[in-house]
């Protein structure tokens, strides 16, 4: 059962993935990426990441992807690269290292056999948003507090490049 | 589960928190009170309290909590260093600001913030810490790229090196999955003593997870092959963040290989060291030679940089605390220089600065023919920055150079020295080619020019100049700085 | 209960597939979607090895890195604004004033 | 030994006060910096201004000159070992130290650096025509560098000041040179910086080795003397040294700069500062390669004598058929620098004493031809031979002069060449009759191409165009009255030089035997033998000889 | 050894005399008037003669043995074991030098102020004179190889100096160039054989080398030494091979040709070789080579003198031959009669030289016999001198030339053989043939001048007050050295004894009385055959087409001897031009092509293979990111195999 809805989701993210990339329209690009958002939220969860699985929903496939939308529609780029397109000799090269450089890191992976071992018993909790908070604020406060910091340079950057004046 | 909060020591950061705190305090500022120069001076009283705090803990070994951030003699050591940077990069940023029409209220807190990254990167004992500090660095720093709206270069850079910077962030990411999958940790010292544990060889999946993470790393630092954004970065940021980027981000990122490389992955060094010989050879070469024919000076600078990677790579392999020190001794030495040498030709920008590519700014070699008889004090301060770079004695640079190639003798890699020197000599006809330029003879009737820059911005070349040459006559005290902070990082 | 290694090379294939998204199209948000494919393999190889493992730290490092890749794509989406304003393109191969 | 020391007796009290005095200075240091400040001063003077740096910079040199030669009075003849020397602390963390110290070797090598740049002031002061202020700074720095480089007894601080010398000379070609100046600098860059960068590798694994051996780190020339390099690092490390030096000197093939850097120098000064800059490399091998390389030196000294008789028999040869001025003197100190080399390589006190002195009168007689060759070309704007001809006609007091220097050069007894080539061809003799028989051989083509030389500028119809060539002004005989007479003081009593630099030449030599003694593994035995042969002819020869001279 | 004392004590201010007079004219002869500088000139070698004149008196009172005074100066090169003082030593030899040198040196001097009056370099040419006369004392004042080393260069540089002196013609400096290279070239081996000699006795002193000889040199390198030596003698003396420069030599103002390349600097070569004749004697092959070299010398050169027109150049010749007499002097072991030969013919040549400059004068620089004649009406006293010099020079009997020439061909027959001595007797035909073809093509027959001269100018008299005392000189010098076979005592041979270790030498005295005469009276036969054919020839109306025809007859053996037996002209193509063709071929090949171009690709492959940096730098983001990639391919490639 297990193995199913797996693959399911693994087929699911990998399709949409390829979709991603392989669309013409950047909009339907968009939509596939939040199908492998979606996907890979799935198998957080099967991967006893509950609270995770929920923040990608939330924050991925809802706030980011809303941002990708709206700029996408914003912009109205219909022009799309598909429709002037020459496999030049950069996106040849660029296709031939990248999947040579995909086949490289399967296969290695592959052979990696030397994983730790698997944890058979997990604490129930794990991956709760009870046992990620108390790590994340007793232990990586300072990350967290970091990442406030982070916003907000992002803010600042935004407001600088988009040139808010008062 | 109860939540207790661990014990952390407040004091250990107070640098950090002074530069994070200024920098708040100084977004406040301009939205009170709307003059860039304000916030200027927030910023620029932040760094020197925090620089005060910072030495105050000077060679002191303050734990701040163990797995996360080591406040330790090597950290005070960067700490300075990456304050006296930002102040640098702030004053010549000024005029430049004015005269380019740069948001500064802005533009003055993400150097700040930059700097935070900076401060954090050098201090992380985690990777988790590494990464997020390595971020606010990035994103501070393609903002700043992009800070000059109204300039195309400037947001073409920005956007490359978002692009880019952005792609390289996920190697990373993905090479910390990798390394985190095959050692159960994220901590340095955690993961030090597995691996010192490690029986049976190295797995293949730490193996992996090392190599990307060179490439993120690598990219932040422009190391060859992952430099090609910095030329181009380098060309459209505003020529003061173009300095920043090529000392602060990279010495920072240097800085934090070091602790990586030299404390939890020697254990595996033999994985490492040889592509890195390798890498390492093709930075200064590459580097070189680019320079020698590029006729931009700010792309010429850009790949002298990238060469002057190569060299610190040659210290870095031959892990010994002798290399080490050449690499802080030398990463302390090129920020001036650097800093310096940007700072000169932000300082020569004619005022009115428009909106495209190169106007106003000197970029090509052509626009610096003769100016030693115009631009009198920029063109000295620039030429000891090429002196510098170039390796000449009595600079900064040579006592640099001669600890680099010194580690790498000692350490047996003499074929390496030699790259390395035949490499300088190359370098030496580029610098002084522009050095020579800039003191052509003018004709009897030569065109007179105003002299640009102001006087604040020639004061503080001036003493980057001097600073130059003193510490290449008398680098003593610095040798000693750097001999504590390297003790520190060894102690770990 | 299935082995991590599967979900590692679905991460692994998210990786590669951002991987040659990145190198094969032009229009800028695509390139930022193709990076957002990376961090979420790299995402699923962390909670895998977190699965593996049972420390939680990698499912806190994916917390965080979900934020840095928003911060990154919120900056990455202004500058392609202001590239649009400026250029009205999004065609990353038309962004080459700047080479050699 | 004692003769010295009877002859320096002080006998009166206010010389002896005079004495102490300039003991106490740190007068190397003075020697060094006083010049390197002046420079700083003409920068800071802006470069329109034309009259007052060019009166500073030849005070600053006037001076210095007086300096040196009060130096030279106060020089213990006597003694072999260093005298006025100094040394601070200058990295400690290196074991590099601020260190100088003057012997027999370097004493002359200053005299004739301080006066060669007097005299390059005096000489570009009506040549210069542009920025004559920055001219007269970067001559000045590089009498500065060229002092450091003569005076240091540290090894790194040498190496500063080799470098560091670069720079100067690189602007004076690149700023004021002729036509082809970029392709002259390109060389000299290419050239020198590859060579010395080499050789700074060289240092490092020479004191990394001396740590090893020791436990010190150190630059201290005298205690790097005694390290002893093993057989597989001897190799590459001496010859890093050695290609360094042999492009300084410079030695074929490694001399295709030195015609491109003369010819393009456009001011005589100039040319003149770049003689002084090949006696570097000379002076180098001197100083740092035969003590501490013995056994390199030993064993391939056959090879470099040979590379050196090739370099003198070769730079003869293409200075034949030069047409252009200064490349013929250029080459023709290719020539002579290969001479030089000789009389080093042979390894004995005649060798080295007529090298020594061949540096000097080198300096002189070639420096002196390159600025009469500047002031034809002031007046008469070109370099090439066949554009002059029957100069002698309206310029006899410059004929004169370039005849005297001529002979000089060619070698005639009497004159300063002469002693330096006797004792080089000496000592090649004592060693190899073959060598003695090559190297005077090409004497006789020094006298042809150089008689040929004079000849076609001199002699023969005037051309239309030399009426206009007036002859020399007060200023420019002063010029050369100055060299004159110290060539034929050189020439006449080369005793004052052979006194002082004879002890130190010794101690050289058996410095280098007794650590070649040390190092009894390796080959060329038969150079080992007669490098101990001739250390003991040192020894036992000079008290016979001085009792000889009591006599007299 | 003896110190120098009393008079002896100023002998260095013999060749200072000359060296203050050269000063002087060097640094204010510019400034001051001809006058001074002919008073200062004349005056300072007048005072050296005068002083060499006291110096001999007071040198004849010495007991013999004491005669071998040293004056030493300074040490000049001090090195190691090598020690080279300036020292001056005073011996028979040195004596008989400086007294010649410096009073044929003091003639010359007198009649150059006449002969060079109108010249506008008088100054210069005083000074170049005043200067070669210090040099010429040096050298044969010399107390060690060095010093006389010192002179010999000295010497040839002056020559070189006054060859070329008439700068604007490229002849001159043609000559002047040649001389010195040639003469260089024979110095090379004088070095060398000085070299030897302190490589082999430690000294270099003649004091301590000579009285050594014999016990410290092995006969092999004795032969060394002394070929070497005699090779700086052959470039000096203008011997064969290297004799084709002092032709050329007359270049130079005509008193400089008396003075140099007559009486002096060129007979320097058999002064260093009578000097040296203790190394000599212990080597017969370098004696019999000196020998042999001399008769060749002897032979071409008066064969080429034969058929020469111009006047200067024949008399050239002569030197050149008479330089080879003394030669064979000297190999066959008799150097006293070299030495002897040395003065006779000094006293002759000068005053030939000096007699040729005044017909010179006469006739406006002309220098062609063929365009001469019948000058015995215009300048009688030149006519009457000159008539005594060719008589002498032709050893014609009671003048000085046929006591000396005779002393060398007695020796010759008795030490060398009838051949050698057969061939003398021929060349000493020659000898007179040339002299009176000179002398009666100038001086008798008709007119024959450029219709250009319209008067002859007379020489002044201080030209020819030389040019009698000379006359004088050459008509009874010889009567210091009468052979024993005509009663005389032969005082030049014993006072030179001394110099000469008399073990070995046999000059001569052991032939019998008869045979001497004999002899004699063949040499001075052939002579007198020879100027009965000038006269034949060139006086006897009519026969001047004689010698036209034989000319027309033998024209390849005319060809060759008015070219100088084909010396120049091989020695321009085997040497010069070879040597041209090598240093082209170094410099265009080697130093330009092979050097430059290595430096020069070296740089061009730096830049060409930077030139695909630009080609990488595409401004392409994705182009970079691909790079990237490929990185991250070749590091886990590497981390995998490795």
């Amino acid at each position: 059962m297990e193995n199913l809805f797996f693959y399911i989701a693994a087929i699911l993210a990998v399709a949409s993935a390829g979709s991603v990339i392989l669309q013409r329209k950047v909009m339907y690009s968009v939509l596939s990426l939040i199908v492998t958002l979606l996907a890979v939220a799935w198998m957080y969860a099967m991967l006893s990441a509950p609270f995770l699985a929920v923040v990608q929903v939330i924050l991925y496939a809802g706030a980011i992807m809303v941002l990708f939308l709206f700029v996408v529609m914003m912009l109205k780029y219909e022009k799309t690269e598909i429709q002037r397109f020459r496999p030049g000799l950069l996106w040849c090269t660029g296709l031939l290292v990248a999947v040579f450089f995909l086949m490289k890191l399967i296969y290695v992976i592959n052979r990696a056999s030397s994983l730790p071992p698997k944890v058979t018993t997990l604490p129930p909790d794990f991956g709760s948003i009870k046992s990620l908070g108390g790590v994340l604020y007793t232990q990586y406060l300072l990350p967290v507090e970091l990442t406030g910091i982070l916003l907000l340079v992002a803010v600042v950057g935004v407001a600088l490049l988009s040139g808010i004046k008062k | 589960m109860e939540i207790t909060f661990p014990a952390v020591n407040i004091d250990s950061t107070v640098p950090q928190l002074i530069v994070a705190l200024f920098a708040i305090l100084a977004l406040l500022v301009e939205v009170f009170s709307r003059s860039s120069r304000m916030v200027f001076a927030t910023c620029l009283v932040g760094l020197h309290i925090a620089l005060l705090r910072s030495l105050m803990q000077w060679g002191r070994g303050i734990p701040y909590e163990s797995s996360l951030l080591a406040v330790d003699g090597y950290t005070t050591f960067f700490n300075v260093l990456f304050i006296l940077i930002a102040m640098i990069t702030l004053a010549i940023s000024l005029s430049y600001v004015e005269n380019t029409r740069v948001d500064g209220g802005k533009y003055y807190p993400l150097v700040l913030f930059a700097t935070l990254g900076m401060m954090l990167l050098v201090s992380s004992m985690d990777l988790l810490m590494m990464f997020l500090s390595l971020e606010l660095l990035s994103i501070s720093m393609y903002m700043l790229v992009g800070s000059q709206r109204d300039k195309w270069v400037s947001t073409e850079a920005a956007i490359k090196y978002i692009l880019t910077g952005a792609f390289a962030s996920g190697f990373l990411l993905f090479g910390i999955a990798l390394v985190y999958g095959a050692t159960g940790t994220i901590s340095f010292s955690k993961m030090e003593s597995i691996l010192g544990g490690l029986t049976g060889g190295v797995p293949p999946m730490l193996q992996i997870g090392i190599a990307l993470m060179m490439v993120g790393l690598g990219f932040k630092i422009a190391m060859v092959p992952f430099h090609m954004w910095a030329p181009d970065v380098y060309e459209g940021a505003p020529t003061p963040i173009t300095g920043l980027l090529s000392t602060g981000s990279k010495i920072a990122v240097v800085a934090l290989i070091l602790r990586l490389f030299s404390n939890p992955f020697i254990q595996v060094s033999s994985q490492w060291v040889g592509i890195l010989w390798v890498l390492a050879v093709l930075s200064m070469t590459l580097g070189n030679v680019a320079a020698l024919l590029q006729k931009n000076v700010k792309r010429m600078l850009a790949y002298s940089s990238i060469a002057h990677v190569g060299y610190l790579l040659v210290a870095f392999i031959t892990l010994s605390t002798r290399g080490m020190e050449a690499i802080l001794l030398y990463s302390a030495f090129y920020a001036v220089m650097g800093l310096a040498a940007f700072g000169c030709i932000a300082s020569l920008t004619r005022a009115g600065g428009s909106t495209t590519a190169g106007e106003g700014e000197r970029l090509k070699a052509e626009d610096y023919t003769s100016l030693g008889y115009t631009q009198p004090v920029q063109a000295a301060i620039l030429s000891i920055c090429l002196l510098s770079l170039a390796g000449i004695p009595l600079t900064a640079g040579f006592i640099g150079k001669l600890y680099l190639f010194g580690a790498a003798v000692n350490a047996g890699f003499v074929g390496l020295a030699v790259i390395a020197v035949l490499n300088s000599a190359v370098s030496l006809y580029y610098y002084l080619g522009l050095m020579l330029r800039m003191y052509a003879l003018p004709g009897r009737f030569a065109p007179a020019e105003e002299p640009v820059g102001s006087l604040f911005g020639k004061l503080v070349l001036l003493v980057l100049g001097v600073t130059i040459i003193a510490l290449g006559i008398y680098p003593t005290p610095l040798i000693g700085a750097v001999k504590g902070a390297v003790t520190a990082l060894s102690a770990l | 209960m299935l082995a991590a290694d599967q979900y590692l090379m679905v991460g692994v294939v998210l990786f590669g597939i951002g991987v040659i998204g990145f190198l094969t199209r032009r229009n800028v948000v695509v390139l930022l979607m193709c990076i957002e494919l990376m961090i979420n393999g790299a995402g699923l190889a962390f909670v895998s090895f977190c699965r593996q493992t049972g420390s939680l730290e990698g499912q806190v490092f994916v917390l965080f890195a979900m934020v840095i890749a928003s911060v990154e794509i919120a900056v990455g989406l202004s500058i392609v604004l202001l590239v649009f304003r400026n250029r009205a393109t999004l065609d990353v191969d038309e962004m080459e004033v700047l080479k050699w | 030994m004692s003769r010295g020391v009877l002859q320096y007796a002080p006998t009166c009290p206010e010389r002896k006060a005079k004495e102490m005095d300039i003991a106490h200075w740190p007068v190397l240091s003075i020697l060094i910096l006083l010049p390197a400040i002046g420079a700083g001063l003409i920068f800071l003077i802006p470069w329109t201004e034309e009259f007052f740096p060019r009166v500073l910079a030849l005070l600053v040199a006037g001076v210095n000159l007086l300096l040196s030669l009060a130096l030279f009075r106060a020089f213990n003849p006597a003694s072999g070992g260093m005298q006025f020397a100094e040394r601070r602390d200058w990295i400690p963390d290196l074991g590099a130290g601020y260190s100088l110290g003057v012997d027999g070797i370097s004493l002359f090598m200053v005299l004739i650096t301080t006066f060669m740049v007097f005299l390059a002031l005096l000489s570009s002061w009506g040549e210069v025509e542009r920025r004559p202020g920055l001219f007269s700074g970067f001559i000045l720095l590089m009498e500065a560098g060229l002092l450091g480089i003569f005076l240091s007894l540290d090894l790194l601080l040498f190496y500063v000041f080799w470098e560091i010398m670069l720079v100067p000379m690189y602007f004076l070609i690149g700023l004021w040179g002729l036509e082809n100046r970029r392709y002259a600098t390109i060389k000299l860059i290419i050239y020198t910086m590859g060579g010395s960068l080499l050789m700074l590798v060289a240092i490092l694994s020479l004191y990394f080795l001396h740590h090893a051996q020791t436990g010190t780190y150190t630059f201290d020339i005298v205690q790097l003397y005694e390290t002893s390099v093993p057989a597989y690092a001897l190799l590459p490390m001496g010859f890093a040294f050695f290609v360094a030096f042999a492009v300084k000197s410079p030695l074929v093939p490694f001399h295709t700069w030195l015609p491109d850097a003369h010819a393009e120098a456009p001011i005589s000064g100039a040319v003149d500062i770049t003689g002084l800059l090949i006696k570097t490399g000379a002076y180098a091998f001197l100083r740092f390669f035969l003590p501490l390389f013995p056994d390199f030196s030993a064993s391939y000294a056959p090879l470099v004598v040979v590379l050196a008789l090739l370099a003198n028999l070769y730079g003869a040869l293409i200075a034949t058929v030069q047409n252009d001025i200064k490349r013929l003197i250029a080459y023709s100190s290719v020539s002579h620098v290969g001479l030089i080399i000789l009389g080093i390589f042979v390894l004995n006190l005649q060798g080295i004493e007529g090298a020594i002195l061949m540096m000097v009168s080198i300096a002189l007689s070639s420096g002196a031809l390159f600025i009469i060759v500047g002031m034809l070309h002031k007046r008469s704007r070109t370099k090439d031979i066949s554009q002059m001809g029957g100069v002698w006609r309206d310029m006899p007091l410059m004929g004169g002069f370039f005849m005297f220097f001529t002979l000089a050069s060619v070698g005639i007894p009497g004159l300063c060449n002469f002693v330096g080539e006797f004792l080089i061809f000496l000592g090649a003799f004592r060693v190899n009759v073959i060598y003695g028989v090559a190297a005077s051989f090409v004497v006789v083509l020094t006298a042809a191409y150089l008689l040929w030389m004079f000849w076609r500028v001199m002699f023969g119809p005037a051309p239309e165009r030399a009426r206009t060539w007036y002859d020399l002004s007060f200023m420019e005989t002063v010029t050369l009255t100055l060299p004159a007479i110290l060539v034929v003081l050189i020439g006449v009593y080369p005793k004052i030089l052979l006194d002082r630099i004879e002890p130190s030449a010794s101690a050289l030599l058996v410095r280098a035997e007794k650590k070649l003694a040390l190092n009894q593994n390796g080959s060329g035995l038969a150079q080992k033998e007669m490098l101990k042969k001739q250390t003991v002819i040192v020894m036992s020869q000079s008290p016979e000889r001085s009792e000889g001279e009591a006599k007299q | 050894m003896v110190e120098a004392t009393g008079l002896f004590s100023k002998l260095w201010l013999v060749p200072a005399l000359p060296l203050a007079g050269a000063l002087f004219n060097c640094l204010l002869g510019r400034q001051v008037s001809n006058f001074v500088v002919s008073i200062v000139a004349c005056g300072s070698i007048g005072l050296a003669a005068a002083l060499s004149l006291l110096l001999f008196n007071s040198f004849l009172k010495l007991p013999v043995e004491q005669r071998h005074i040293e004056l030493c100066m300074y040490n000049w090169i001090p090195s190691g074991d090598f020690s080279a003082p300036i020292d001056l030593l005073l011996d028979p030899l040195s004596m008989v030098m400086i007294t010649m040198v410096s009073g044929v040196s003091f003639l010359i001097h007198v009649y150059s102020v006449g002969y060079m009056s109108r010249d506008e370099s008088f100054a210069r040419y005083f000074f170049y004179l005043n200067l070669f006369v210090f040099f010429m004392l040096l050298l044969v004042l010399a107390g060690n190889f060095l010093v006389l080393y010192i002179g010999w260069e000295g010497v040839g540089t002056c020559s070189y100096l006054l060859i070329s002196f008439l700068y604007h013609k490229q002849s001159a400096a043609r000559a002047g160039l040649k001389a010195f290279v040639v003469t260089r070239f024979g110095d090379f081996f004088f070095v060398l054989g000085i070299m030897l000699v302190f490589v082999q006795f430690k000294s270099i002193y003649f004091g301590e080398v000579f009285p050594r000889a014999h016990e410290v040199l092995t006969p092999v390198m004795a032969t060394w030494v002394a070929l070497l030596i005699f090779g700086g003698a052959v470039g000096k003396s203008a011997q064969v091979p290297l004799h084709t420069w002092l032709p050329d030599a007359m270049e130079a103002p005509t008193p400089v040709s008396a003075l140099i390349h007559a009486a002096t600097m060129v007979t320097a070569g058999v002064y260093l070789v009578a000097r040296c004749y203790p190394i000599f004697q212990l080597s017969p092959t370098a004696m019999s080579t000196v020998a042999v070299i001399g008769l060749l010398t002897a032979v071409i050169s008066a064969t080429i003198a034969l058929v020469n027109n111009d006047i200067k150049r024949i008399l050239a010749y002569s030197t050149v031959s008479q330089l080879g007499h003394m030669f064979i002097g000297l190999g066959v072991g008799a150097p006293a009669a070299a030495i002897f030969h040395l003065l006779t013919h000094a006293f002759a040549k000068a005053l030939l030289f000096l007699g040729a400059g005044a017909v010179i004068h006469a006739l406006h620089e002309e220098m062609d016999i063929r365009r001469m004649g019948a000058l015995k009406g215009h300048i009688p006293a030149t006519f009457w001198t000159f008539l005594v010099g060719a008589l002498a020079m032709a050893g014609i009997p009671g003048l000085a030339g046929f006591f000396s020439k005779d002393a060398i061909l007695e020796a010759s027959f008795t030490n060398g053989g009838v051949l050698l001595w057969l061939i003398m007797v021929v060349t000493a035909g020659f000898t007179a043939f040339y002299c009176f073809r000179l002398f009666f093509n100038a001086f008798l027959g008709e007119k024959r001048w450029d219709p250009h001269v319209e008067e002859v100018h007379h020489p002044a008299p201080v030209m020819t007050i030389p040019l009698m005392l000379l006359a004088v000189l050459a008509a009874v010098g010889g009567y210091m050295g009468v052979p024993h076979a005509l009663g005389g005592a032969d005082r030049i041979s014993s006072f030179l004894a001394p110099v000469f270790p008399p073990a070995h030498h046999t000059d001569g005295v052991s032939s019998s009385r008869l045979l001497g005469i004999v002899l004699m009276a063949v040499s001075s036969l052939s002579a007198l055959g020879g100027i009965s054919l000038a006269y034949f020839f060139y006086v006897m109306p009519g026969n001047r087409e004689i010698p036209e025809r034989l000319r027309q007859t033998f024209s390849g053996v005319y060809d060759a001897l008015s070219n100088g037996w084909y010396f120049d002209k091989v020695y321009q193509v085997v040497f010069v031009d070879r040597f041209m063709g090598a240093a082209n071929f170094f410099w265009q090949a080697v130093d330009t092509s092979v050097l430059d171009m290595t430096v020069r690709g070296l740089a061009g492959l730096i830049l060409g293979g930077g030139e695909i940096v630009p080609r990488l730098q595409t401004g392409l983001v994705r182009w970079y990111a691909l790079f990237m990639v490929a990185g991250a391919v070749v590091i886990m490639g590497y981390l995998y195999i490795f």
